[in-house]
């Protein structure tokens, strides 16, 4: 633990210049789906990643919790049996409906798991695209108040 | 311009302490350490005054975590009730059931009096941190007991109507030392979010009698 | 230009599990400071992850990704691969960070 | 359903919610950058803080956590691991303890104290909260530690015990630990400093419990002043025998 932190952060020093100098180009950067992020409905989304609303699918499976203690941090993963090229997370109730999409090149397994906010309960939705097709799961996670709410 | 205020506050306050920590605890000691200690830890920050860590009669006899289980301040407990129990007024428009709907949103509300909050904030009720109320609302503590039914369970008499009613606005008229504030008496709530939080628990419309 | 990130990264069976924390606010461009103020969004808009040089995974992020962002993947690999992970945000600020797999 | 079955569902929820957190805790990201303002000359003395005692020698972070508050001869007071990495600020780098007392939460000195706590208690993780009440000074923080948690004051009325001293609590969903018991004082005290996923920040003890005291409706505790430390003594003594979990990682 200790050792690997020490490397990090010799590795730090040593790729500073590397990260100025930008791994991501601004060409890259310009990529990002801006279309997709500011959809504020199920159906701007899908539009934005070119398909009509995605067929549900028992290949694709979503983990995550039925309550989270707290709505700024819900841990979700995606999977599926199919060879994903794309993965998106949908939040249906949030004010910008796409929370992530990710880019899985072959070699790299179809999984993703990470953490999102979400305003309210809402369904999430887990969307796969494997050979060229969009493909979804969804569920209900509820969203509970915390704390004093003070 | 409020900080200065907080400062010579402080040296009045540590002298009220002094006076007051003669009966402060059961040992009986005065205990000037402790109250120097308190009086030296805390600042003014927003509306939170540093006069806040002044006790009064019932926050000290309650500091005593013996205070309400030992036999021998039996006399004292009730002292401190009748104390509470005096200065219960009626609702002025002598309407003690106001709406439920409003209740609940008073009920889910734990905000207001902190220091993070001003004097345009509205206090909530905070009610849903302690109590299970509407059975619909998973997230409920329950440092308090549950609520669910409250009027259906009790009835929706004068007598239970009038008992509810004091029993929010000071909770220490019948328990000196229970953990719920004394939502009337500091005027945490105003009369008109009492009303409304008396229906959440005593319109037999409400979804707490269903 | 941002916080290191930590990355841990482990092979078992020819697959390597990667996981990564970035250090970021990711501000929603919801929230509102103390004076009722929107603060303004900026959060991480890409994530790039290579090993030995080659692409291994991209993530685009939107305004609901949390604060101090996680990712979990899985790819192929071996002991030793060195992986090279930058992300970009709104603002154009940029970090990367090396780790190596064990 | 009944609400009983609703509940322990609820609660089983939570539960996996909570697991499926624990797996990374960004505590970590506040570590290394703690480690870095340990190792690196600051303050007008332009000096680092490696030769901090936190109470087992200069330098030695290995358990140090694990033992505070404790009381210090050079300083002549029980001290707990904010107010004493204050001294070591002051004696080694030349910061003016003032500086760091006034600065906001979460900002400049104290953003830079909270990355130092959190690589400091990342460093007793795994090892028995062992903290001495054999110094008078020590016995005395405690006591006075005990009745600053039964001390009922404000709007609320509310005491740390009108929440924190009874077994099974909750406040919403959230558990309370009952801090006067050995048990509940391990679950509170040993998994502080903690990453706080609801503000997405690092809490230390002092946050915490500057935290409470907000929720309490009191006013504010100053930063390093005698209740903080007090308060600590008597949850560190209590939770003795448990495990330091630090840095831990909360809702």
């Amino acid at each position: 633990m200790n050792l690997h932190r020490r490397n990090l952060l010799q590795f730090t020093a040593i790729f500073t210049l590397m990260a100025s100098a930008g791994l991501i180009t601004e060409a890259q950067a310009e990529e990002w789906n801006k279309a997709a992020f500011e959809g504020k409905s199920l159906d701007e989304v899908f539009n934005a990643l070119g398909t009509s609303t995605p067929e549900k699918s028992s290949l694709i499976s979503m983990n995550a919790p039925d309550i989270a203690e707290n709505g700024a941090v819900v841990p979700v993963s995606i999977s599926s049996n199919l060879k994903a090229q794309q993965i998106a997370i949908l939040v249906e109730k949030n004010p910008s409906t796409l929370a992530a999409q990710f880019f899985i090149p072959a070699g790299t397994e179809s999984f993703v798991s990470t953490r999102i906010k979400m305003a309210q309960t809402s369904n999430v939705f887990g969307l796969v695209k494997a050979d060229g097709k969009w493909l979804m799961t969804s569920k209900e996670i509820k969203v509970t108040l915390g704390g004093c709410g003070g | 311009m409020k900080n200065k205020v907080t400062h010579s506050l402080a040296p009045l306050l540590f002298f009220y302490s002094l006076i007051f920590s003669q009966c402060a605890y059961a040992q009986g000691k005065p205990d000037t350490q402790f109250q120097k200690m308190i009086a030296n830890s805390f600042r003014t920050e927003g509306i939170a005054n540093i006069d806040r860590i002044a006790q009064d009669e019932t926050q000290r006899f309650c500091s005593n975590p013996q205070a309400s289980h030992d036999a021998q301040y039996q006399k004292r407990v009730e002292e401190i009730q009748q104390l509470n129990m005096a200065n219960i007024p009626a609702p002025k428009d002598g309407r003690y059931i106001g709406d439920w709907q409003k209740g609940e949103v008073i009920a889910q509300s734990g905000r207001g009096s902190t220091w993070t909050d001003n004097q345009q904030t509205v206090n909530g009720g905070g009610c849903y941190n302690c109590h299970q109320i509407d059975q619909k609302e998973i997230a409920y503590g329950n440092l308090g007991p549950s609520l669910w039914n409250y009027g259906k369970l009790r009835g929706y008499s004068q007598e239970i109507v009038i008992y509810t009613w004091k029993k929010i606005f000071n909770p220490k008229a019948f328990n000196a030392c229970s953990a719920m504030p004394r939502f009337g008496h500091f005027k945490l709530l105003t009369q008109e979010q009492l009303q409304d939080l008396m229906a959440l628990l005593l319109d037999p419309r409400s979804p707490v009698n269903q | 230009m941002g916080d290191p990130m930590r990355i841990r990264a482990a092979e078992n069976n020819g697959v390597v599990d990667v996981k990564i924390l970035m250090k970021h606010d990711m501000e929603s461009g919801q929230r509102k400071d103390a004076s009722g103020k929107l603060i303004p969004a900026w959060f991480i808009t890409m994530v790039n992850v290579k090993a030995q040089g080659k692409d291994v995974f991209n993530a685009e992020f939107g305004s609901a990704v949390s604060k101090d962002p996680f990712l979990n993947f899985k790819y192929k690999g071996s002991k030793g691969d060195k992986l090279l992970v930058s992300w970009i945000d709104l603002r154009g600020d940029k970090r990367t960070d090396e780790a190596t797999v064990s | 359903m009944t609400p009983f079955s609703f509940a322990q569902t609820t609660a089983d929820e939570i539960a996996k919610y909570r697991a499926m957190l624990a797996d990374d805790n960004p505590a970590e990201l506040y570590e290394a950058a703690g480690e870095e303002l340990w190792k690196k000359p600051s303050g007008p003395k332009k000096s680092t803080l490696e030769r901090c005692n936190l109470g087992l020698g200069p330098g030695v972070l290995n358990g140090a956590a694990a033992q505070l508050p404790r009381y210090f001869s050079d300083t002549k007071k029980v001290q707990d691991l904010e107010s004493r990495l204050m001294t070591c600020m002051y004696v080694l780098q030349g910061v003016p303890e003032k500086e760091i007392v006034n600065a906001p939460m979460q900002e400049g000195l104290k953003k830079d104290m909270d990355a130092i706590v959190a690589y400091v208690v990342a460093q007793s993780k795994g090892m028995p909260i062992h903290v001495s009440t054999k110094h008078p000074k020590e016995m005395e923080a405690y006591d006075l530690g005990k009745k600053a948690f039964f001390y009922r004051a404000g709007p609320m009325d509310f005491a740390c015990a009108t929440c924190h001293s009874a077994d099974d609590k909750r406040i919403r969903l959230q558990d309370l630990p009952n801090l006067t018991t050995p048990a509940g004082a391990a679950a509170g005290w040993g998994t502080w400093p903690a990453y706080r996923v609801s503000s997405g920040q690092f809490w230390t003890m002092a946050m915490r419990l500057t935290d409470c005291y907000r929720q309490q409706r009191f006013p504010f505790p100053i930063y390093g002043s005698e209740v903080l430390t007090a308060l600590s003594m008597y949850m560190a003594v209590n939770a003795n025998g448990g495990t330091m979990e630090t840095p831990g990682l909360k809702r």
